[in-house]
């Protein structure tokens, strides 16, 4: 092993040695200082890889031949070791990628950046106090020079007010050192901790040096200087200013918050969540990307501050947790800010230029989701493991105000990347540097890497080791190929996985896999109608696909949730394909990410700190105990599962994401994606049973959801034009029934909810298949523009007819099994009022149905439309396996239920239904499906042959050929009976579509959009006031800690 | 009594120093404001380490090395001034030649000149 | 009586606030900048009498005197074009 | 003045006091120690035999915290790279040069040239006798610059030390490092002054490598400050 | 309850006496309007002349498939909602193919009918048809809410959903009918009952002065017939379902012909008491009155 103080010398030593070079030899100059720092990264990874496997001990660097704390001494363990790596590695990627200003300004600006990561690393190296400040200072001026690589005139502003800054935090630093030295006769940190400091007493040295510390730490809202810097630097040197500044100033935070004691924890766990909220709020009002980025960074160095302040309760976790959303933070957005060095413009909208070069485009998704901590990348470990620290120690606002905040910050990154991918940009596409993008690439591959290594340090599954999320990201190297060719590919995967697996279902994960990875590939055999490469369409899908996999089939709370945030992901991606999909898929994934936080809180609430638990046992368990906790466990769990069944109130998302999503996707989505919440609720109420807050009953409160989100959604999709939406609305209402069904909690609910499982995601992918196929024929959505497309598309037009049959619930189709299995439901159960709402809402799905097929098949064709053609084979064939299923299912209902229904039974100990034969009895009533088929079969038949034995001799006419007000029409435009086509309701129930719910919903974003644009004029862009700013935070956290202290 | 006397000079000087800094709009006059206040810091870690009634920690004739631990003071804040000194130096300089900076950018030293950057 | 070392400290450290308080109000810069060298050098003293000698030059030396020369040096060049750095 | 001047000077003022009332507990709270603290004391009773240097402060700055000194360096020769950078991309306009406020005369000129060798061995006197006396490498340092300084005021013009300067610098620099590195080969560790003998207490030679140190210290410092200097006066036409 | 072939002929028998029963029963309802109107009204027989001309006429065109069928869904609707009912309690050959399905059964089946039949006129492409079908289905819609509630109110009441058993509990008196013993529920689907006979003040959907040519008159000839005979049977079809939930039902022939009589000139007085609704206006009739009394039912079972 190399000693790590030669990190140090090597770093100074080029330093000092590249002023004997020639200032002409600039490319010398270069050579040497990449190969320096690449000596530097190697030490650095080389301990880290050591330390990793055990086979050497953490270290302890003496100077002067003289034990600590007589003389400086440094000391190298995991954690140095980790961040040595991040931050030479950001080095030497950054020097590549600013070559050309190192170049431009000389040998000097090498020296600079040389000696900046070399005293980057001291700072987490050292065990002094004094010798961290000088590093700092060393940071600080070293920062004062990079700054000026930059291209900005303005930078040079900032770097004064950032002079000015570190000045103040400089004399408060000096101050606490030398009173903190006064007080411990000693400057060894080591020896400080050996003591911890009160909160009184000669804990006012020890607040100025933690007070100078987090000032580096750009503490919101004494941190208007930082985001200048950010704003204004070359984004080379911001990835370091970010990456590896930010990185090492908290860890040397975090050396002085150890040493200091425990008693300070909770001021830091205040001041980093002060600071991530603020900044993440602060950050959605940004227009300039790079700033956007810096609030960004100053917010993920707030939380892992605050991380910082659990340390007491994180024990052996600590460095995990910590340090797997910090080096996260430093690869992903030293990554982005090298994305920004790479795009022209400074407005959000202008990174849609990466759109050139798939690569980039992943990157960007990729750092995105490291940030937000989505799996697989280690925050996303670190988030799991630290929400389960925090309920098991009781620190719920701590756990409320992290996922407040991250779910803000998903919010505007998420922004972010949908007008990267969605908007246009003015500015012409520059070509991008190889140099540059391979840097970039480097970030993103490391990025993976840690994914995979804290995957494989977590207590808990690599995420990266699982079968379908490997085959999904298999998928990346497949994008060269023809679409067609991955389409078999995937197809093949989801049924050979499915077959693989069967034999481990029990009845209900096998209804929910058949419908989710059997119905996909039969959804995906409409893909094949698409023609070229379809880059970025596998991957996403199939990412959501293996998160429904992984989903059913997991047993620990942690597999469930890692599947789910992985299901999410995918189709955030999918979703956002869509034409017009980038408000809804953020809107969209803004409700699953709040979705999964809760049920991040749930499980971790139930955990009581021991993860991860075994799902169903543990989840009984804690309800069976009447563990206070539980009743709140299922709140939150179903509020989470209820974000993806898009229940009323949280299904804003759903009709945009749903109407807007592409042919093929829309059917994935409706007909598959949302039963994931379903399965969710499924798990919920099989294990937990009826919970209680008070003397609320919170299935009962689920029923009146159900019920309420079943009228409503009905009610809505009457009231649309487009014919998506529509679909989106009733997924709305069906959804709701389910919801309701399960939530009645009685044995014949639970069968009508799986039957919705089923029949919903055969008629809802149908429909929105047929649908999509008319859209790619006339171009719109909007129905009235439709009319008499019945002879042109019989296809479509029978699968829409046998879906809407289905759909409405009228015999002989499945859809009335669903009816009378909800008769037989409600009967058995005590609530009687939701109950009212669901009636009025049977009949409300039949008029939207009707409505979709009358003005898109019948009335009057318009001229424009006359040619078309039936729409493409591929979005045909699966229709009609739909319809020949929803025909199966309805003749032999038993086939698919019959299992569940005993295995049902398990849970409630009764079988009440009764299946002899073909028929199925019930405690109330009696339906016998073959039966009712024959006899409707039979009189129809008969009546159809009476009408023809009294002649066939009907004269074809066209549909034009009608008389009106005793006219002849001429126009079937004006013939089209279609536009606000129930008018008479929307006169008497209108007002239940009063969108409160988005009106609700859009007063949050604004009073949240205008806090920030309130707030942040505080950062007046005059160094001075930022230099009062800082003063004010120490006076104020001073203050505070006073008061408290007393 | 002395120590005290003289950490509170420091710290007086560093309270001017500061708000000089914080309250002239002269961008030199804001460094200014910083040395002073740089040289009160200095004048504090100084008076930190003095033990009334000793001498300097040199060994030489005056103080034997058998006695130096009952006759120095402490050598240590000393050490850290020295260092602390010409840290100052660095960083005033470099914001003399940012000051120089920001002057040929806008011909002018007004710091409220200089707010571009903001929100 | 006040003990000699005690008196120096007192009487330098007035003379210090004292020219810290002319560098704060005068109008002209180089008057401050020469009473912020002031200050250094009584500062100097201060650490001369806290038995400090080290200190006590390196003070002198850089604080008030190579500080002040960078000063003036880059207020020279800002006078020369055109400044006014009043 | 404006208002808005005025309402920044109350609030600071405010802050100020409020800062000072932290300051003055800070200053009635303290006492000082009656004896030397444990590192105090170790270094009053170990520095003879560790290193071999008189002045305490010179070992702890050389040796025990040689690292801070290192960076202090370090911070130097930042500062004079990048005040390079900053005025190197700024040049003055052609034909102003010098500092502007003292007439460079005859008197100057003469007195510099008498001046320059005695300041030149007067800053060398003070780094080499660091480890005895009081002073020592910053202090030679600044005295040395300030020769650099006469010579510049007496004839803006000349430029040829540049070379000479940035050499001085860089080798000084490296030395100092590569005798860092030499203390983990041959003594206790990074920067361990014992890789030379530590010689006959009060002697100019001995200490180790702190008189050695002391001189690249007091070199590097020198051609730093002088850098600096340099780079302030530099004009278009260099 | 298995299906025995012996239940075919029955069943035709079943509908063969409905059917005459319909052609009489209308026929004398338009007549005793027409004298109650000083009038001489329609000879009894007039639906079975009307039905024979239709059939007879040759001249016939169609819109299409959907056209073409949409009265045989109509009239598919009517005879299976016949079938899927017992009609007359206790008679082996009168239960007809109820073991099919329970009430459930007959009340969705209701819109098989309609839904053909809207599918049916749609296709003619007249605006007209389109204009009926989204009245109807809208006032549909709000009407059947009150006989769901109060179909929920007896099925708890009486716990089944199997309509014989319904039935065979309301027997023994008078006041074990459904009437006496949950009048709530019998009000609120008689809103229902009322609201979808097709009758004023709910007709605004046949409309027949304000659109002259709606969905009827587009069909002809043996549509036309197809449909007139769905037209006899579905509104008894409908009147045999409440008669049997609310009105003990009928254990014998005659019983049913007087009950069905009954039932329905209940619709036909208050047609004859209000004037008609627009759509809008008994969408919130019903819900206005109808829902709160259904819901009452409920929740005083």
């Amino acid at each position: 092993m190399v000693s790590a103080i030669f990190i140090i010398a090597v770093g100074l030593g080029t330093a000092f040695l590249l002023g004997l070079v020639k200032s002409d030899q600039k490319g010398f100059a270069f050579t040497l200082t990449v190969a320096a720092l690449a000596v530097m990264t190697w030490i650095a990874y080389d301990w880290t890889v050591a330390l990793s496997r055990g086979t050497v001990e953490p270290a302890t660097i003496l100077t002067a031949g003289t034990q600590p704390p007589f003389a400086i001494n440094l000391h190298i363990g995991l954690a140095e070791a980790w961040l040595l790596t991040v931050i030479n590695a950001t080095g030497l990627l950054a020097a590549f990628y600013m070559r050309a200003a190192l170049c431009r300004l000389g040998k000097g600006a090498m020296s600079v950046l040389l000696v900046m990561v070399m005293a980057l690393s001291g700072l987490v190296l050292t065990r002094d106090v004094f010798n961290l400040f000088v590093f700092f200072e060393l940071i600080v001026i070293a920062t004062g020079g990079l700054v000026l690589l930059s291209e900005d005139a303005r930078a040079v502003a900032a770097g004064f007010k950032y002079l000015v800054v570190s000045q103040i935090v400089s004399i408060l630093l000096l101050i606490g050192i030398i009173f903190t030295y006064h007080a411990n006769g000693s400057l060894n940190i080591d020896d400080i901790a050996a003591v911890p400091f009160g909160l009184q007493g000669a804990s006012l040295a020890m607040f100025l040096v933690l007070m100078a510390l987090v000032l580096e730490l750009k503490p919101f809202p004494a941190n208007g200087w930082a985001l200048d810097i950010y704003e204004s630097a070359h984004p080379g040197f911001s990835a370091i200013f970010s990456a590896a500044s930010g990185t090492a100033a908290l860890f040397a935070a975090d050396k002085l918050v150890a040493a200091a004691g425990p008693a300070w924890l909770p001021l830091m766990t205040v001041i980093g969540l002060f600071t991530f909220l603020g900044s993440n709020v602060l950050a959605l009002k940004q227009d300039n990307d790079r700033r956007l980025l810096g609030y960004s960074s100053v917010a993920q160095i707030g939380l892992v501050f605050a991380i910082v302040g659990q340390r007491d309760i994180l024990g052996e976790g600590y460095l995990f947790v910590a340090g797997g959303v910090l080096i996260t933070h430093a690869v992903a957005k030293a990554g982005l800010y090298w994305i920004s060095g790479l795009v022209p413009g400074r407005g959000l909208a202008d990174w849609a230029i990466l759109r050139a070069n798939p690569v980039l485009v992943f990157a960007f998704a990729s750092f995105v989701a490291m940030l937000v901590g989505l799996p697989p990348f280690p925050g996303f470990y670190a988030k799991w493991d630290l929400m389960h620290a925090l309920a098991g120690s009781g620190r719920f606002w701590i756990m409320a105000l992290i996922l407040a905040g991250a779910l803000v910050e998903a919010g505007y990154m998420f922004r972010f990347f949908g007008y990267a991918i969605k908007r246009e940009t003015q500015e012409r596409f520059p070509g991008f540097a190889v140099d540059k993008v391979a840097v970039v690439v480097a970030a993103l591959a490391a990025g993976w890497a840690l994914g995979f290594v804290w995957g494989g340090i977590s207590l808990n599954p690599n995420l990266l080791t699982l079968v379908p999320v490997l085959f999904a990201l298999l998928f990346i190297v497949l994008e060269p190929l023809p679409a067609w060719v991955k389409n078999i590919i995937a197809i093949v995967g989801l049924v050979g996985w499915f077959w693989f697996r069967m034999g481990n279902y029990d009845p209900l994960q096998m209804i929910f896999a058949a419908v989710m990875l059997v119905g996909g590939a039969v959804i995906l055999i409409a893909s094949f109608y698409e023609h070229g490469r379809r880059i970025g369409f596998y991957v996403p899908t199939m990412l959501m696909y293996a998160g429904l996999a992984l989903l059913i089939e997991a047993q620990t709370s942690f597999d469930f949730f890692a599947a789910w945030e992985v299901l999410t992901i995918g189709s955030y991606f999918l979703i956002l394909r869509g034409r017009m999909g980038e408000p809804h898929a953020l809107s969209y994934i803004l409700f699953s990410l709040g979705g999964a936080f809760l049920i991040l809180a749930g499980f971790a609430l139930a955990s009581t700190g021991v993860q991860p638990f075994e799902l169903k046992s543990g989840l009984s368990a804690i309800a069976e105990a009447s563990v206070p906790a539980a009743p709140w466990v299922f709140a939150l769990l179903a509020v989470g599962f209820m974000t993806k069944t898009a229940s009323i109130g949280l299904h804003i998302w759903l009709p945009g994401a749903h109407a807007e999503a592409e042919t093929d996707v829309s059917p994935m989505v409706s007909g598959i994606l949302l039963k994931a919440g379903l399965y969710g609720l499924f798990l919920l109420v099989m294990t937990m049973g009826r919970q209680k807050i008070g003397s609320i009953d919170l299935t009962e409160v689920l029923v009146w959801i159900g019920a309420i989100s079943a009228l409503l959604g009905g009610v809505m999709a009457i009231f649309q034009e487009d014919a998506k939406r529509l679909l989106a609305y009733s997924s709305i209402s069906q959804l709701g029934y389910a919801v309701f069904g399960l939530a009645l909690m009685n044995h014949v609910g639970w069968l009508l909810a799986l039957m919705f499982v089923i029949n919903h995601y055969i008629y809802k992918s149908m429909l929105f298949l047929a649908v999509g196929g008319v859209y790619k024929r006339t171009g719109t959505k909007l129905m009235y523009k439709m009319g008499g497309l019945i002879t042109l598309m019989p296809f479509t037009f029978v699968s829409v007819l046998i879906g809407i049959i289905a759909m409405s619930g009228v015999p002989p189709l499945s859809g009335f099994g669903g009816r009378w299995l909800f008769y037989n439901a409600i009967m058995a159960s005590d609530l009687r009022l939701p109950m009212v709402l669901i009636f009025i809402s049977g009949p409300i799905g039949f008029l939207y149905l009707f409505r979709l097929i009358h003005t898109i098949f019948f009335g009057q064709l318009k001229d424009e439309h006359r040619k078309l053609k039936e729409a493409p084979v591929w979005l045909v064939i699966p229709q009609m396996m739909f319809v020949l299923a929803l025909l199966a299912f309805a003749v032999l209902p038993g086939m698919a239920l019959q299992k569940v229904d005993a295995y049902i039974g398990t849970f409630f100990g009764d079988q009440p239904l009764v299946w002899s034969g073909r028929a199925i009895t019930s405690t109330y009533g009696y339906w016998s499906p073959v039966a009712v088929m024959v006899v409707i079969g039979v009189i129809f038949v008969a009546v159809l042959l009476l009408l023809m034995s009294m002649g066939l001799n009907a004269q074809k006419v066209k549909q034009f050929n009608i008389v009106f007000s005793a006219e002849r029409p001429f126009k079937p435009q004006t013939t089209h009976f279609a536009w606000n086509f129930f008018a008479p309701y929307r006169k008497a129930v209108g007002f239940l579509v009063m969108p409160l719910v988005t009106t609700f919903w859009g007063a949050v974003t604004d009073t949240l959009h205008s806090t920030a644009d309130f707030t942040r004029r505080l950062y007046t862009g005059n160094g001075q006031t930022y230099a009062v700013q800082v003063l004010v935070f120490v006076v104020a956290v001073y203050l505070i800690v006073l008061g408290g202290a007393q | 009594m002395l120590p005290q006397i003289a950490m509170a000079t420091g710290f007086v000087l560093i309270l001017m120093g500061l708000y000089g800094a914080l309250t002239h709009r002269n961008i030199l006059r804001m460094i200014v404001g910083f040395t002073i206040a740089d040289t009160g810091v200095n004048v504090v870690l100084v008076s930190v380490g003095y033990l009334p009634g000793r001498t300097a920690p040199i060994l030489d004739s005056a103080v034997p090395v058998a006695d130096a631990a009952t006759r120095i003071i402490d050598p240590v804040p000393q050490a850290l001034v020295l260092t602390a000194i010409v840290i100052g130096l660095g960083v005033t300089a470099l914001m003399l030649a940012y000051a120089y900076r920001l002057f040929r950018a806008r011909h002018s030293l007004d710091i409220s000149n200089f707010t571009e950057l903001k929100w | 009586m006040i003990a000699l070392p005690l008196a120096a400290v007192i009487g330098f450290g007035l003379a210090a606030i004292a020219a810290a308080f002319v560098a704060l109000v005068t109008r002209t810069t180089p008057v401050a900048v020469i009473a912020a060298g002031l200050v250094s050098l009584f500062a100097s003293v201060i650490f001369l009498v806290l038995a400090a000698p080290d200190v006590a030059m390196t003070e002198a030396a850089i604080g008030s005197g190579l500080t002040t020369f960078l000063f003036f040096y880059v207020m020279g060049r800002i006078r020369r074009e055109g400044g006014n750095d009043q | 003045m404006t208002s808005n001047f005025t309402s920044r000077a109350a609030v600071a003022l405010v802050l100020l006091l409020l800062l000072g009332t932290a300051f003055w507990s800070l200053t009635t709270g303290y006492s000082a120690d009656a004896a030397l603290n444990r590192t105090a004391e170790y270094y009053a009773v170990n520095t003879p035999a560790e290193t071999g240097a008189q002045n305490v402060v010179t070992a702890i700055i050389v040796t025990y915290r040689g690292l801070d000194t290192l960076g202090e360096v370090t911070v130097l020769f930042l500062t004079a790279a990048i005040v390079a950078l900053v005025l190197g991309q700024s040049k003055a306009p052609r034909g102003a040069s010098g500092s502007g406020f003292l007439p460079s005369g005859e008197l100057l000129q003469t007195g510099t040239k008498m001046l320059l060798p005695l300041i030149l061995m007067f800053g060398a006197y003070i780094f080499v006798n660091g480890h005895l006396t009081p002073g020592g490498g910053f202090q030679g340092g600044a005295v040395l610059a300030s020769g650099m300084l006469l010579l510049l005021l007496a004839d803006p013009g000349k430029r040829f030390r540049k070379a000479v300067i940035h050499r001085v610098e860089s080798l000084s620099g490296l030395f100092y490092v590569l005798i860092g590195l030499a203390g983990m080969a041959w003594a206790g560790g990074f920067l361990d002054n014992r890789i030379l003998p530590l010689g006959q207490f009060g002697q100019i030679l001995s200490a180790g490598a702190i008189p050695l140190i002391y001189t690249l210290i007091g070199l590097k410092v020198g051609a730093e400050f002088s850098s600096i200097l340099e780079s302030l006066e530099e004009t278009e036409d260099a | 309850m298995t299906f025995q072939w012996i239940q075919i002929p029955y069943a035709l028998l079943t509908l063969f006496i409905i059917l005459n029963y319909g052609m009489l029963m209308t026929a004398l309802i338009q007549k005793i309007g027409a004298r109650v109107g000083g009038r001489y009204g329609i000879p009894i027989w007039q639906n079975y002349i009307d039905l024979l001309k239709n059939i007879a006429l040759r001249s016939k065109i169609s819109h299409g498939v959907m056209f073409y069928l949409g009265p045989v869904f109509r009239l598919t609707g009517g005879i299976g909602l016949i079938l899927f009912v017992p009609t007359i309690y206790g008679s082996v050959m009168h239960q007809n193919f109820s073991f099919a399905g329970d009430l459930i059964l007959a009340l969705y089946f209701v819109f098989f009918g309609t839904l053909g039949m809207a599918l049916g006129a749609a296709e003619s492409g007249h605006p007209h048809s389109a204009i009926g079908v989204s009245r109807g289905l809208s006032q549909v819609t709000a009407a059947e809410l009150p006989l769901a509630l109060g179909v929920f109110a007896i099925s708890l009441q009486y716990q089944t959903l199997n309509i014989t058993d319904i039935v065979a509990a309301q027997q023994g008196s008078i006041f074990n009918w459904t009437l006496f013993t949950n009048p709530l529920a019998t009000v609120a689907a008689m809103f229902a009952f009322v609201g979808t006979m097709m009758r004023a003040p709910f007709d605004v959907v046949l409309a027949p002065q304000e659109i002259p040519i709606g969905p009827p008159t587009e069909y002809h000839s043996s549509y036309l017939a197809l449909m007139q005979t769905n037209r006899v049977l579905y509104p008894i079809a409908k009147t045999v379902i409440y008669m049997n939930l609310f009105f003990g039902g009928a254990t014998s022939w005659p019983e049913f012909f007087v009950k069905i009589f009954a039932i329905y000139m209940v619709s036909v007085f208050i047609g004859v008491v209000y004037p008609r609704f627009r759509v809008e206006q008994s969408i919130q009739f019903f819900l206005k009155w109808g829902l709160p009394v259904g819901v009452l039912a409920i929740l005083m079972v």
